[in-house]
Formats: structure tokens, sequence, C-alpha cells
């Protein structure tokens, strides 16, 4: 187990810092290094997730997808980037211009926020916190926050309607997602992710948590679909209905914010899943199949995370491709009169698994 | 029912019209003022039940303007023209079908908008196509656009 | 409506505002410049009140001044969809006035191409449609299979969407070679394609949420409106022209009326998947005997109409489309008018989405099918 | 053959232009190649504004689908909001009264902005050339088109 451990190397950077500093000049050094991978991996996965995103809806609409801008068109969405930057800035004449700028770094800020409570791999850890799942949630739902200040700044209708709709999409569906990770919390017994994921050593959750995991999971896969304001829930920007929603007035490289982070926020949701349901960088292991198990630790942890948070986002992509739209009432009905119900039974299910020790 | 019996329909409530077959269709030329009264009847009673008015147009002719009605029965399947004869080119009015075909107030309002007559009693009249401060109307025959319309 | 709230103070109703949105003229779900004005509560609409005009061409007025022959390729710019049966339309009118009998060959000819047509035209709809209402794959799978039939155009009259190919007195030109094979490969595909095309969309639970019981429209409304089509007879009107007034090859050919009573949204879906069906029905009791025959009949370079008036009504994949000719017996009419089904349909969106949502709005539209030059003229 | 120098085949061809020539130094290397990589970006992610006015936007929409895929050359993303698109693909015959649309909808899009009018309808009123009393002559007379 203890093969590909990163926290040898954060160990050892942090030694090496402090040999010569002050404990407060090791935090600040570390905090610096630590925005700046971020900042590495928030623009890695934009131009990935865009990409792949393309080339996933090219897969299932029988199309190429880009193919001129570089070979199979890897440029493409360096070249998006670029444009996207140099574009002209628009802030509308009646615009409330102070938030109308404000609202997109609130949307970065939030996922920023939330990658920091990410386990990427073994000993790969911004911060542990004991809280980790709650803090997770409380602050992956701040974007909203934003979305609605960009509808409300910009002084257009259609951005109001979308602002609106995603306030209430968001707030309802953040208690479908709090309440499905619950379902698991019961049975890892910790909020803290490096809890979790070391209580899924014999086996993934979903695999050991009997029928409510699966179905946690189901909803959870739902309730974070909608938390990212992703198809089939991609109501505030509607395209058909709203033009653009919520950022219709939006150009240029605050448009580009939220434009990465919605695919940003749907890396979000994947790793939160990827985590509590399928053992995060946890390798595959089956119960006390010594011989089995210690074959999958070969396979690096960093590969696993990034394994099954791609295949989560693969599942996300494939609803937006495939499903029409819901529309605001039937949204709001699905959580509350479904979900939510749902839900809360199936807590107190696998509460009595857990009080009967029936989990495997 | 037979055209013959159509005919002697429309005369029993409108005793000046003038009939014609043309183009496969009866038409029946009746006064402007008459028009409403005769599509009503026509359209409520239980023999002729014209519901569905499939073409509405106006014509500008030299010296009076008429309104052409395309009426079909659904249920009895049979067809009837009706042109509604409008004296005066200078300020044309007739009153609106609108309250017997509700198709006929977007139909009306294309004829007002292109040759101006006036429907009374119309819930909305106003341009359709052209804009609100579109000067004239333009498929009267003598609308002029000296730069786009080629007079031969 | 919900019941509205009070003020917990004063125990008043709370005072709720209308207000306006302007959808259009550049609105995704409007296919093209219509612009319609909504009067909302919310996201509950009140009213809506289409302004029109923004595509309007004067085609009418053109008319008046062109020779029959030209008038043709005007009529492919309304209803773009359908534009060999508007051609159908001008010819048929052209061709009652000067009393000239069709040739088997080109009656046949025609048949198969409106058909088509109509294929390609509920194709193009099904995809956007979808895109409507958010699965977007739909568009590309709708286009896919519409290439092939404008590939099957393209060879036979060398446009893809403007076609041009009925003329008064028959046909520009020949069909190709290949067109018989090329059909028939191309019905057998979709023989295939049309099943998937149905289970994407009919059985998603989202999709008929967003569909059933949205936009009725009774029978009665449907008349009093003038809504033809398979618009109009997913409201139980039965309008077929190609039915009621049949024309060209349809008398020798046997196809049911789709018919269905919901009025709905759903309802004008399903009508539009059925009849395609249908066409492919007639596609394949024609394509195999084409007969032999000449594929014009002599005209005179310069069509004059005899004094007269002349209607001639076909059935686009829109609905009912009329050409209405006065001829003074000159080479141009003296007027013309082309009573387009959109028009009529589009009178009736007002009667339908009063107290839908915005999204119901765009899914209502969409299932009305317009096309804004047929509208616009 | 008389050879000119540089200068000689400046000063020629500049004889007839009416403003006013400046000298710049030499170029800089950094400029054009922020130059070049500026162009490149906006050579490859056109993203044309969802706007058709007639025929034409249909076959628009077949080069978006699936046989002709624009999206090979990163046209993808259609924006239906003006102010994240880059391109107006003025597809269709433009009337008087859409002209002033379309003015609008040029005005609101952020630079860079480029304009396409596909179509001779677009381009010369193709089938309305004359006899029609409320069609625009062209769209360029409307808003600038880089190409037609």
């Amino acid at each position: 187990m203890n093969i590909y451990d990163f926290k040898s190397l954060t160990d050892s950077i942090h030694t090496s810092l402090s040999v010569n500093l002050s404990p407060s000049a090791v935090t600040i050094i570390e905090f610096i290094i630590i925005a700046f991978a971020f900042m590495m991996l928030f623009t890695l996965l934009g131009l990935i997730l865009v990409y792949a995103e393309r080339k996933i809806a090219a897969f299932f609409q029988l199309r190429l997808g880009p193919m001129r801008v570089g070979k199979w068109g890897i440029a493409q969405t360096a070249a998006d980037a670029i444009k996207l930057i140099l574009k002209e800035p628009l802030v509308t004449k009646n615009a409330d211009k102070f938030l109308f700028n404000l609202a997109p770094f609130i949307i970065i800020l939030s996922t920023f926020m939330a990658l920091g409570a990410m386990p990427f791999a073994k000993g790969l850890h911004a911060l542990d916190f004991d809280i980790g799942i709650l803090y997770l949630t409380a602050v992956s739902s701040l974007g909203v926050i934003g979305i609605l200040i960009a509808g409300w700044s910009s002084d257009n209708k259609y951005s109001l309607i979308g602002a609106m709709r995603s306030g209430a999409q968001v707030v309802s569906y953040e208690l479908s997602v709090g309440l499905s990770l619950l379902t698991v919390v019961v049975l890892a017994g910790s909020l803290q992710f490096s809890e979790i994921i070391a209580s899924q050593e014999a086996g993934w959750w979903i695999f050991r948590g009997h029928i409510p995991a699966l179905i946690a999971f189901t909803i959870f896969m739902i309730a974070g679909t909608a938390e990212t304001n992703r198809g089939p829930f991609d109501l505030p920007e509607a395209e058909s209905e709203l033009t653009a929603g919520f950022h219709t007035e939006y150009s240029g490289l605050k448009f580009a914010f939220f434009f990465l982070a919605e695919f940003v926020n749907m890396f979000i949701i994947a790793g939160i899943g990827a985590t509590v349901f399928l053992g995060g960088w946890m390798p595959f292991h089956i119960g006390n199949w010594e011989g089995f198990n210690r074959i999958m630790d070969f396979i690096p942890s960093l590969f696993w995370f990034f394994g099954k948070v791609a295949f989560l986002i693969f599942l996300m992509m494939w609803f937006k491709w495939t499903f029409p739209r819901l529309r605001i009432d039937q949204l709001l009905r699905l959580e509350w009169k479904y979900l939510l119900p749902i839900n809360l039974v199936n807590i107190l299910f696998m509460a009595f698994i857990v009080l009967m020790g029936w989990h495997f | 029912m037979e055209q013959e019996q159509l005919k002697e329909r429309i005369l029993s409530v409108v005793p000046e019209a003038e009939f014609e077959i043309t183009g496969g269709y009866m038409n029946a030329t009746v006064p402007s003022a008459k028009l409403h009264d005769l599509a009503k009847n026509l359209r409520e009673s239980e023999d002729t039940l014209f519901d569905y008015l499939f073409c509405l147009t106006g014509v500008d002719w030299p010296d009076h303007m008429t309104v052409v009605y395309h009426l079909k029965s659904t249920t009895h399947g049979h067809n009837v023209v009706l042109k509604a004869k409008i004296d005066s080119r200078e300020n044309p009015e007739i009153d609106t079908v609108s309250d017997i075909w509700q198709t006929a107030e977007f139909h009306e309002r294309e004829v007002f908008d292109l040759f101006g007559i006036i429907f009374r009693n119309h819930p909305d009249l106003r341009r359709i196509f052209l804009d609100d401060d579109w000067v004239g109307y333009p498929l009267r025959k003598d609308y002029v656009d000296k730069v786009n319309i080629i007079e031969l | 409506m919900a019941e509205t709230a009070t003020n917990t103070n004063t125990g008043k109703p709370l005072e709720t505002q209308e207000y306006f949105i302007n959808m259009g003229p550049q609105h995704p779900s409007t296919h093209g410049v219509l612009r319609l004005m909504l009067t909302l509560e919310g996201e509950t609409i009140h009213n809506v009140e289409p302004h029109l005009g923004y595509i309007h061409r004067s085609i009418e007025k053109m008319c008046e001044k062109d020779t029959y022959a030209q008038i043709i390729h005007l009529t492919d710019r309304m209803d773009y969809l359908s534009s060999h049966m508007n051609n159908e339309a001008v010819s048929l009118a052209v061709e009652q006035g000067l009393e000239v009998e069709m040739p088997e060959r080109v009656k046949v000819i025609r048949t198969i191409i409106s058909e088509l047509t109509r294929l390609s035209s509920h194709q193009l709809w099904w995809g956007v449609f979808g895109m409507d209402l958010g699965a977007i794959t739909s568009f590309l799978y709708g286009f896919r299979d519409r290439e092939m039939i404008i590939d099957i155009f393209e060879e036979t009259c060398g446009a893809r969407l403007t076609m041009n190919y009925n003329v008064p007195g028959g046909l520009m030109f020949d069909i190709h070679p290949n067109f018989q094979k090329r059909t028939k490969a191309f019905v057998e595909h979709f023989r295939q394609k049309l099943p998937e095309y149905d289970q994407l969309l009919t059985g998603n639970v989202i999709f008929e949420m967003r569909t059933k019981g949205i936009g009725i429209l009774s029978k009665e409304d449907a008349i009093s409106f003038g809504v033809t089509g398979p618009t109009g007879r997913a409201s139980g009107f039965s309008n077929d022209v190609r039915k009621h007034n049949p024309y060209s090859a349809y008398p020798q050919v046997e196809f049911n009326e789709v018919l269905r009573e919901e009025g709905d949204s759903y309802a004008r879906y399903k009508v539009r998947i059925q009849e395609m069906w249908e066409s492919m029905s007639i596609i394949e009791q024609l394509i195999e005997n084409i007969p032999e025959g000449d594929y014009k009949v002599k005209t005179k370079a310069v069509i004059k109409l005899p004094k007269g008036e002349y209607y001639q009504k076909v059935e686009t994949a829109r609905g009912e489309f009329g050409v209405y000719i006065i001829s003074e017996g000159g080479k141009s009419p003296y007027r013309l008018k082309f009573r387009s089904p959109g028009f009529s349909n589009l009178s009736a969106l007002n009667h339908m989405a009063k107290g839908v949502k915005i999204a119901d709005l765009v899914v209502i539209m969409s299932t009305l099918d317009l096309v804004i030059p047929d509208i616009d003229r | 053959m008389e050879i000119h120098n540089r200068d000689q085949t400046k000063r020629e061809l500049l004889k007839d232009f009416p403003g006013e020539v400046h000298e710049v130094g030499s170029t800089n290397i950094v400029v054009t190649a922020m130059d070049s990589i500026i162009n490149w970006s906006h050579a490859n992610s056109l993203w044309p504004l969802t706007i058709g006015t007639s025929c034409y936007a249909i076959e628009m929409m077949a080069t978006g689908a699936s046989r002709h895929d624009w999206e090979r050359f990163g046209t993808e993303v259609a924006r239906s909001a003006p102010r994240q698109a880059d391109l107006i693909v003025i597809a269709g015959t433009i009337v008087n009264k859409m002209a002033l649309v379309l003015k609008r909808l040029y005005d609101q899009i952020a630079d860079s902005k480029y304009v396409i009018a596909m179509g001779a309808c677009a381009i010369s009123r193709g089938p309305f050339y004359y006899n029609t009393y409320s069609v625009v002559n062209g769209a360029d007379h409307v808003n600038p088109v880089q190409t037609a």
C-alpha cells in the first residue's frame, strides 16, 4: 500500500523548505505553490474537458468534431481560449458594473475553493478537513450566488429569468446532493475524505453498500448534474428558450470564466462522486483477495482517481447529449416530490442496514 | 349542397348577389355592407355550415376593390367564394369577419397592410408586415416606387 | 396559475406585475426571423403577439410583374422546405387555366418528388424539434438522413433546396437514370432508421412530460383558425388536400390520412412521424413503374392564361398551400395570392400558448413547424 | 527590363495614395509572432451567431450537421447571444425591417467580429432584384461584410 504515495513528495518539499525558513514563511510559500498548482490544474481541466466534450458530442452525433486545429484538433480549445481572452469585454450601459464584473470571479472562486478539499491521489490533498464533505457541498454551491449576481446585474430579462431558474434549481438539488452523500457517511462513519477513502479499502461503497448505496449514487448523479447546470438540467442557460440565459450579456474573458466554471464544476461533482461512492484514489479491491488487491495496487492512485472521474464525466456528457431539457416546474417537482422523499427513506434504510451490520 | 341550391340560399339572404363560376368554384359577388350578415348566416346555418375560411384576400380593381373569401364546409364538403365589392377606392371599409372565423384576424391585418382596406370592429387592426410608418399600400395598382419597381 | 401570495403584515395579496419580453427576430427557437412579444408573469405567458414582416419580400407584388415561368422560382423561396410542392401548386394552377392534361409520367414523378420533399421536411422538423427541447443530438440525426434525399434532388435537378423542377407544362428535365435506384435504396434505408428516430424521443420520460398535454388545440379552434397540415390533423381536423382534392398521381395511390384526436404537441409529433411512414408507402407504390412518356407537354414560350380566376391547393409539409390567380389574359397575373399554411397556423399561437411556461411556448412553436418566409412571403 | 529598387517601387505604388505614409523602424519579431498567434486563434475559433433569415439558413444548418460538420474547423459553438459570437453568417434576404435588427446585432457583437454574406439574396438581392418594395440592396449596405 505504500507505493506511489504522494505524501513522501509533499513531506520532502515541506522539510526542505523548513530547513531555512520560519514556519509562517513556509506556510505562505506552500500556499503559493498550491495556488499555482491549482491554477495549472484549472486551466488544464478546462482545456481537456472542453475538448473531450466536443469529441464526445461529435461521437454521439456521428460527426468528427474538431479535426483541423492541430492533430485531431487538440489545439482547438487553445485557439478558443486565446480568442476569448482577446475578445472585447463589453459591459452594457445599464448594467450594475461592479456586480457585473464581480460575478464571474465569485463563480471561479467557488470552484477553486471546492478543488482545495479534493483528494486527488494518495497523499495528494491540499486540505484534509475533518468535515470535508460538508465543506465541499457548502462551497460548491456558492457558485449560484455568482450566477444570481450575473443575472441580476446584466440588465437583461433573459439573464434574470435564467438566474432565477438557477437559484431555484441549485437550492433544491443541493438537498439531494447532501443527503445522498450522507447515506455514505452513515456507512463510512466519517465526514473526512481521507477516512472515507480509507474505509473503502475492502471494496468501494457502491458495491458494499447494498441497494441503498446504489440508489444514493443514482440520486447523486442526477442531482449533481442538476447542480452543475448541465443538460438535461441546463435551464439557466437554456439555449432554445433564453438564448444564453444568465450569461447572455457576457463576452470575452468573463464569458470564458462561466464556460470554464461549468466544466470544472462538472469535474468537482464527478470528483466527489468518485471519492464517496467509488473509492476515490483507492484501487479496485475485492474483500480479502490478497493477490488481486496487490495487483490492483500497482496501478498508481492518480490514475484510479482520474479514471473514475473521467468515467463519471462521460456519464454526465452522455446525459447531456441524449435527453431533452426539463421544464422548470417539472424540474422542481422531480426534486421535491421524488428525489427528496426517496432520499430520506433511503438514509433510514441505510442506517438500519448499518445498525444490523448487513452491509458487506 | 349543390351549387344551384347554394345559389338560392345566398339569394334568399342577399337578393342582389351576382354569380359566376370560374376555376371550379362558385363565386358570389355581394355588396360590402351585406357581407358580414351573409357570412354569419352561412357559417351558422345547419345546411350550409361554412366553418373553414381557407383564403381571404383583397383585389384592387381600377374602379373598386373586392375582398375575396374562400369558404369550405368541413362537414358537408362544399365550397363557395364570396366576393365583397367595396365601391370606394379612396376610403375602403368593410365589416370584419374575425368574429366568425378566428383566422380572419391575421388575414384581414394583411389585407389592411397591403391594400389599405379598413375592417370595422377588427380587434387589432395594425400593419402586420411593413413598418408602422410605411407610407402607402404596396399591393394597390397605383402604388409608386420609382427606385425598385420597373414600370413598362 | 398559482394562488396569489399574501403580505404577512397587512394581509393584502401581494401585487404582481406583468412584463414584456421580446423574443426574436434573432432567437434560436423562432426558426428564422419571427418576433414574438411575450407578456409574462414570472415564467407564465399571458399573451403572445407575433410581429411579422422581417422577411417580407413582397413576392405577391413581384408576381404581378413576372411571367408564369418566372413565378415558379419565387415560390421556391417561400416555404423552402417544401419548395417542390409550392412549384407544383403554381404549375397546376397554370395548367388548369391552360386546360392541358399532364402525361402520366409527369404526374407520377411529381408525386414521388413531393413525397420525398415531405420526408425531408419532416426529417428536418424532427431534428429541430429535438433541438428546441434541448436534445441536440436529434438535430444531427435528422440532417444525416435528410442529406440522402437532398442528394437525390441534386442529381435530378441540380439544386439542393430551391428546386425549380416543376414548371407549367411538366418538368424542367427528365429524371436522372439513377433516380429510381437511389430512391428505392433510400426508402429501404429510411425504413430502418425511422424506428431509431422514434426511439430516441418517444418513450423518453422527459420528452413525454414536455409534450403531452402542451398547447392543446381543439378541433373547432383548428378549423376556425384554419390550422391545416399535420398540426390541424393532430387536432382531428381532416384537411389533407391529397385526400379531399386529389391532384397529380394521388388518386391512384393508397394511403391513410393520419388523424389524431388529442391536439397536443405529442399528437402533432406522432402525426408527423406517422406521415413519414405514409410518404414512404406512397413512394414505394409509385417508384416501381414510372410510366414511360414525355416529361413535359409543349407550351408556348410565354404563357398567357385565359381571363378568369384559378384556385389550386396542394398539401405541403406544413399544410394546405393555395394559389389564387386572377388573370386578365396577360402574360402575368393581375393578382396572385398565396395562401400559405404557416400564416394561418401562426394565428393560433396566441390561443394555444396562453397560460403556459416559456419552455412550453418553444415546444408549441416548434410543433407548429413554422417557416417564416412562408408566413411573410 | 528596368530593375527598381525598393524605395522606387514604393514611391510608384503610393503615387495615387491620398493619405500620408510614415516610415516605421524594423518590424518587431515579438509583435509579428503575437500577431500570427492572434490571427491563428481568430481563424480557428469562429463562433457563429445563430441567425438565418431564409432558405440559406437551412443550408447553413446543413453545413453544421453531420455530413459537412463545420466543427472540424472550430466553428462549432453556435452562440445565440451576440456578445459571445464572432461571426454573423447573413444567410438569406435582408429586408428593410430586418436591416435595423441586423445592424443592431452587428453592433452588439463584441470585437473582433466578422460577417459572411451567404447566397445571392444577401449579397445583391438575388432573385429579388427588381419589382420588390422591401428588400435591401445587399447586406453590405447594412453593415460591413468581409466575405461574400
